[in-house]
């Protein structure tokens, strides 16, 4: 593991009206590397990842890209950087084509010029999409419009990848599937950040992980060691 | 509430008579020097909808101010204010120019502001003269301190019929049937209503065949004059504002109708400037009745020039004609009075009997109501480009010409 | 009496068409940034001084002024997006209609000051020509009006489907957080399809000024009409405003032809009630607002 | 976000309050006409404005149409004291009673089908302007040409409510009063909580057992019998009804100018609001007058407006109530303040 951390937050607090969403969070990525932040509902694992994308501007701290700030930039700046995102929800074009999501989600310049190519490469990983391409996303079933989420993401040639719970509401062998997407897809060398409820299986492919509790780190270590840690398994797996 | 109220009126009053105490005192020097300086509020609707015709009355009272100051000597200050509009700004505007100490108010061209405004000046007890508003309830609400010097719907629409009359009678050809094409607002749905009982009163010989109502707010009339077309009539009596007569007019050429006869009662827009750039050639031939200048006036000339020479792309039209001849209602009464005090003002104003300065009219005279008795239309007929008065025939400039021309022939 | 009809009917698709163009810049608007542009008749008087100065004053054909006021009000609207709007878009909706009301005000007061309260007749000869098929009379300013709103449409529904940019844009007006977080450029695109939707409206006045006399204070009036037409057809939908104005444009003409004219915007609004209440996005309206 | 009900004015602020309105009553006394029509003008806008204020900053919906209700009211006073020589209050009981059940049609209609938000609203302008069509054209109520009031003379009279300026000026000052009351004892009252509960989050406070429906028809009727009073007394102090003035879109947008500057949704939010804005507005026409531009003052107020929306989003009063709580017994009126109205 090389030393110099993709992405480091510092000390991030994240606040809506009042109330402490991240508070002086803590957590850095290094290339190539899968790292899972579990957590549950309400941990803080969606301001995190909206504040690395831009989306949610931070009240306090840094976010360090290749040790540039880049808190309180705008998103699609950030997007620019190589930082994609595979939201909670999804939130697809849901009048527009998957084809069109596709393109819309190829159209940073940093991947422009290969646009064309990477809808193909998209359509061999996901062949579901290519059969529905000029069908609106908003009509396709939640795996299908997962997979939508994750081509768009792929389209703009990320070197880090966040995914927002990418498990949720999908059946138990779907989510298998998924997992195994972003498996392959750290095997591609993508920098993978996977926030994740779904503890047991998103630390044990996690190459590291950090426990997110009300706001705050409170563990963090290697997947495997965090599996086994009493704390996690007591509180989050039922053991 | 009374005990909070009753030092004030008692202030008032008593400042009140103190004034006419000084000026009785003062009485011998005063009556032998000029007419003492005198405060006019005019009170108009400068912006907000009705802002054409109230820019347009502004413009009357400030050449009258200037004109009065010649004529009569009297030192007159003009202090504007604006109802933007609003009926309820009518009151507001009369008390803050009341407050600003004029003696005397001029206004308020819509019926609703001028009611609004007439209950301030009954309160102080200050004359208004009304240059422009028609509801016969100006006049008819028991306000005292009211000279209207604009007559009512139904004044103008009689005398403009007997105009229409004596026209279709003296001509070869005269028109069959009229349809009568008119706003739904307050001015039209009055003078439309006056039209019908004058039409057989005066026994027109032209057959009424149909009422064509239609909204102020009509952003396209090609149905209505589709209508009139199909009823067969070969006149058109129209009652508009300045946009709706133009797009008549428009629908007219377009639809390839040639009324023999286009004539506006109490018509507001034909002669308006608008109509004229709007309609080029095409507007020639219409006729209207209207408060309108006497060109044979002895001072029309000057005024006119005048007018032109300060006020270079407007015309002198009925709006601001009034206003100037209210001015000069103001200013006669002020030297008869030879006071500056509302109350005498008022009671000259009562006692007034003008021969007009620059409007068509008999001699202005208020009735017990406050209703100018001698107010009278005149006939206008547009020609190269410019409305010339054409009826009566004592101030005719020109014969009416008929039939109009077609349009596809100009 | 069946040229009558005829030509009835002939006015009342005119009309609508010429109406649907009047409305079009408010739905476009809408569509995307959800806000609902109460500024939008002054937007279309401000188009139809440009005809009248156009006309007027340099004798350019109503065509031609319309591009002219066209590409005045796109830049008037991308910069008033930029400098004002954009801090209201998610700003309750009271707000946002004080600020345009505001707006408004300003617009009609700046246009009382430069031209007076005179109606400015557009000195074109559109005004009184018509073209004769058969025993029906097409009024030519409409004909010129409706075809322009057509080819507009078309470009417009063109340059949304098949060009990027217009992709950004009924990406945005689909899910503006999932265009952030895709990294569409939101600003840009709210600011460009405010300066399009005010565009729509600046040309579609110079397009009608052959029709309409200019005035300040006709804005109220072209708001709530264009208001009329949208919610008929459905806010935010191209097909609805052409749909609602051809609606409205038939009832008023018909409703003028059967009924009393003067009650035929009482009409449109009775039609508006019914369509809002069992209707409420119209006819073709976005299902999700 | 507080959902906790106020808390119980201290007798302090209550004082304060009736002071605040003993100084106006006693300006009444002294203040020139000018001022006093004016300042009628202003309380008769401040006390419709509290009906629409209370609609949208308590109840959650949100009116462009509010004219309707100010009309039915006007029409019904009129109506009823120039045809039929009734008192106006007649007119008054009558019109608020118009005014409740045609808002609750409208509400139930609208509810029922589910039109809310932004739809809700243009609905509402619909409503006022297809009834001001319709009153244009029904000739009993006048039509165009509008009913006019008789010139008044003799003594004041309350029962007839017709008086001078200073008579309008003690009625729509006790109006205005009587408005800040009800806000606040809305605000205090379980009703109160209820809507505002149902304004932050409607599915929640349906989950809890309120039944939104009949509360979303209860503000709409209300505050439109509440606007009616208004009209009513609109209509008496300028002296005549048409249907363009009292009816038209000038009159909605004229009324929520002040509430929406002044702090949605306060008892005195309305009342500072329209102090501000109205004689702002008539100061600007005074000046464009002056300098023969018609046309700057709606340039000036038009700018004032965005200022006013753009520097003071929740209003002025809640800005003054917050820098003033620090340093005096205004606390019990900061809990007047609005929360944040959800979109």
């Amino acid at each position: 593991m090389p030393n110099e951390p993709l992405l480091t937050v510092q000390s991030l607090t994240v606040g809506y009206g009042g109330s402490t969403a991240l508070d002086s969070v803590s957590i850095s990525i290094y290339p190539e590397e899968l790292l899972s932040v579990v957590g549950a509902n309400g941990a803080g694992k969606t301001s995190l990842i909206r504040s690395i994308a831009g989306v949610v501007r931070p009240l306090d701290g840094e976010i360090r890209w290749r040790g540039v700030d880049i808190a309180g930039f705008p998103p699609w700046e950030i997007c620019e950087l190589g930082i994609a995102q595979v939201p909670e929800g999804r939130e697809l074009f849901r009048n527009l084509s998957v084809e069109e999501n596709l393109l819309i989600g190829g159209s940073l310049k940093r991947a422009r010029a290969r646009r064309s190519g990477n809808i193909q490469q998209v359509y061999g990983l996901f062949p579901r999409l290519l059969e529905r391409r000029l069908q609106a996303a908003g009509t396709l079933s939640g795996g299908e419009q997962q997979m939508l989420a994750i081509g768009r993401a792929i389209m703009a040639e990320p070197e880090l990848i966040m995914f927002d719970e990418p498990s949720i509401g999908l059946s138990p062998s779907l989510t298998r599937a998924m997992f195994d997407i972003v498996k392959m897809l750290h095997a591609k060398k993508t920098t993978i950040l996977l926030v994740e409820q779904n503890v047991a299986d998103s630390l044990s492919i996690g190459d590291r992980g950090y426990v997110l509790e009300n706001g705050h780190v409170v563990l963090e270590g290697t997947g495997a060691a965090l599996l086994t840690n009493k704390e996690v398994r007591r509180a989050y797996l039922g053991l | 509430m009374t005990s909070l109220k009753g030092p004030l009126i008692n202030r008032r009053v008593a400042m009140k008579g103190a004034v006419g105490l000084a000026a009785a005192t003062m009485a011998p020097w005063v009556r032998a020097a000029a007419p003492p300086p005198v405060k006019v509020g005019a009170i108009m609707p400068s912006s907000g909808i009705l802002a054409f015709p109230g820019q347009s009355c502004v413009r009357g009272i400030d050449l009258g101010a200037k004109f009065a100051r010649e004529r009569y000597g009297v030192d007159m200050t003009v202090v504007h204010a604006d109802t933007q509009s609003k009926p309820e700004n009518g009151r507001i505007a009369a008390d803050s120019l009341i407050q600003q100490g004029c003696n005397v108010l001029i206004g308020a061209w819509d019926s609703g502001a001028t009611i609004s405004a007439l209950q301030a000046a009954e309160a102080a007890k200050i004359p208004m003269v009304v240059h422009i508003a028609s509801a016969n309830q100006v006049t008819s609400q028991g306000f005292t301190q009211v000279f209207r010097f604009y007559p009512p719907a139904a004044t103008i629409v009689r005398q403009s019929l007997a105009e229409m009359k004596a026209l279709v009678t003296s001509v070869n050809d005269p028109p069959k049937g009229a349809v009568v094409l008119h706003l739904s607002n307050t001015m039209g749905t009055s003078t439309a209503t006056s039209l019908d009982a004058a039409w057989k009163e005066l026994d027109l010989p032209v057959k009424l065949l149909e009422y064509i109502p239609y909204d102020e707010k009509a952003r396209d009339l090609s149905v209505e004059v589709a209508k009139a077309k199909a009823s067969g009539a070969d006149a058109l009596v129209s009652v508009t504002r300045v946009n709706d007569a133009i797009m008549i007019i428009r629908e007219c050429i377009k639809q390839a109708w040639n009324p023999k006869l286009i004539f506006s009662p109490n018509g507001n827009g034909v002669p308006d400037k608008a109509f004229y750039d709007a309609l080029g050639k095409y507007a020639d031939g219409a006729m209207s009745s209207n408060l309108w200048y006497n060109p044979k006036g002895e001072d029309a000339r000057t005024i006119v020039d005048r007018f032109q020479s300060t006020y270079a792309n407007e015309w002198l039209d009925a709006n601001s004609g009034c206003a100037f001849e209210a001015v000069q209602i103001v200013a006669d009464a002020v030297v008869r009075a030879r006071s500056a005090v509302s109350s005498e003002i008022c009671a000259a104003l009562k006692a007034t009997d003008l021969k007009p300065i620059l409007m068509y009219s008999g001699p202005i005279k208020f009735d017990a109501t406050g209703q100018n008795t001698g107010a009278a239309v005149t006939v206008l007929q547009a020609k190269e480009s410019k409305p010339h008065v054409v009826g009566p025939d004592a101030i005719a400039e020109y014969k009416a010409r008929y039939p109009l021309v077609p349009f596809e022939k100009r | 009496m069946l040229t009558l009809w005829g030509n009835v009917l002939a006015s009342g698709i005119l009309m609508g068409l010429v109406y649907g163009i009047i409305a079009l810049g408010l739905t476009i608007i809408f569509g995307v940034i959800r806000i609902v542009n109460f500024a939008h008749g002054a937007m279309v008087v401000f188009g139809l001084y440009v005809g009248y100065c156009a006309g007027a004053w340099w004798g350019i054909p109503t065509i031609v002024a319309a591009v002219g006021a066209g590409a005045l009000l796109f830049v008037f609207g991308y910069g008033l997006e930029t400098l004002v709007v954009k801090r209201f878009v998610t700003r309750p909706h009271h707000i946002q209609f004080i600020l345009f009301i505001g707006i408004s005000l300003v617009l009609s007061g700046a246009q009382l000051i430069a031209f007076g309260p005179d109606p400015r007749p557009s000195v074109s000869h559109l005004s009184f020509e018509t073209i004769a098929v058969g025993p029906i009379r097409l009024d030519l300013a409409r004909l010129q009006a409706a075809t322009v709103a057509a080819v507009m449409i078309l470009a417009l529904a063109g340059f949304l489907k098949y060009s990027t940019f217009g992709r950004f844009i009924r990406a945005a007006a689909d899910n503006r957080l999932g265009g952030l977080m895709v990294g569409l450029p939101i600003p840009k695109i709210y600011a460009t399809t405010f300066g399009i939707g005010a565009a729509c409206a600046g040309g579609a006045g110079a397009l009608i000024s052959p029709l309409f006399d200019a005035q300040p204070f006709l804005a109220v009036d072209f708001t709530l009409l264009a208001f009329v037409t949208v919610i008929v057809g459905g806010l935010g939908s191209f097909v609805g405003a052409l749909v609602g104005g051809l609606t409205i444009g038939l009832t008023e003409a018909f409703a003028a032809l059967l009924f009393a004219p003067s009650l035929k915007s009482a009409l449109s609004y009775g039609l508006l009630m019914i369509v809002l209440i069992v209707r409420p996005r119209g006819f073709f309206g976005a299902k999700e607002t | 976000m507080q959902k906790k009900r106020d808390a119980l004015p201290d007798r302090g602020a209550v004082l304060g309050c009736l002071a605040a309105f003993a100084v106006l009553a006693m300006l009444g006394g002294v203040l020139n006409p000018y001022l006093i029509s004016l300042l009628t003008i202003v309380f008769l806008f401040t006390f419709i404005g509290q009906s629409w204020s209370i609609m949208l900053g308590l109840g959650g919906q949100l009116s462009i149409g509010h004219a309707l209700f100010v009309g039915i009211g006007a029409y019904s006073v009129a109506v009823l004291n120039i045809r039929y020589g009734l008192s106006p209050w007649f007119g008054l009981v009558v019109g608020m009673a118009l005014a409740a059940t045609i808002g609750a049609t409208l509400a139930w209609l609208s509810f029922r089908f589910e039109v809310r938000g932004i739809y809700f609203a243009l609905l509402t302008i619909a409503a006022a302007e297809f009834s001001r069509v319709v009153f244009s054209g029904w000739e009993f109520v006048g039509g165009m040409q509008g009913l006019f009031f008789p010139a008044q003379s003799g003594p004041n009279s309350f029962w007839m409510l017709r008086g001078d300026a200073r008579f309008y000026y003690f009625v729509s000052l006790a109006a205005v009063l009587l408005g800040v009351s009800a806000t606040a004892l809305i605000r205090l009252s379980f009703l109160g909580y209820v809507w505002r509960a149902m304004r932050d989050d409607e599915d929640a406070s349906r989950a809890l057992g309120v039944r939104t429906f009949l509360h979303k028809i209860l503000v709409v009727s209300f505050s439109g019998a509440w606007a009616a009073i208004g009209g009513g007394l609109l209509a008496l102090v300028q002296g005549s009804v048409f249907p363009d003035s009292i009816m038209g879109m000038g009159i909605s947008v004229d009324i929520l100018v002040g509430p929406i500057v002044g702090g949605l949704g306060t008892a005195f939010g309305p009342l500072i609001g329209t102090l501000i804005t109205l004689p702002l507005d008539h100061l600007a026409s005074a000046i464009g007058n002056k300098f023969g531009i018609p046309g700057l003052n709606n340039v000036g107020y038009g700018l004032a407006l965005i200022a006013a929306v753009w520097l003071l989003p929740d209003g002025i009063w809640p800005a003054i109530v917050n820098s003033a709580k620090s340093i005096t017994r205004l606390s019990w009126f900061g809990n007047l303040q609005m929360e944040q109205v959800k979109k």
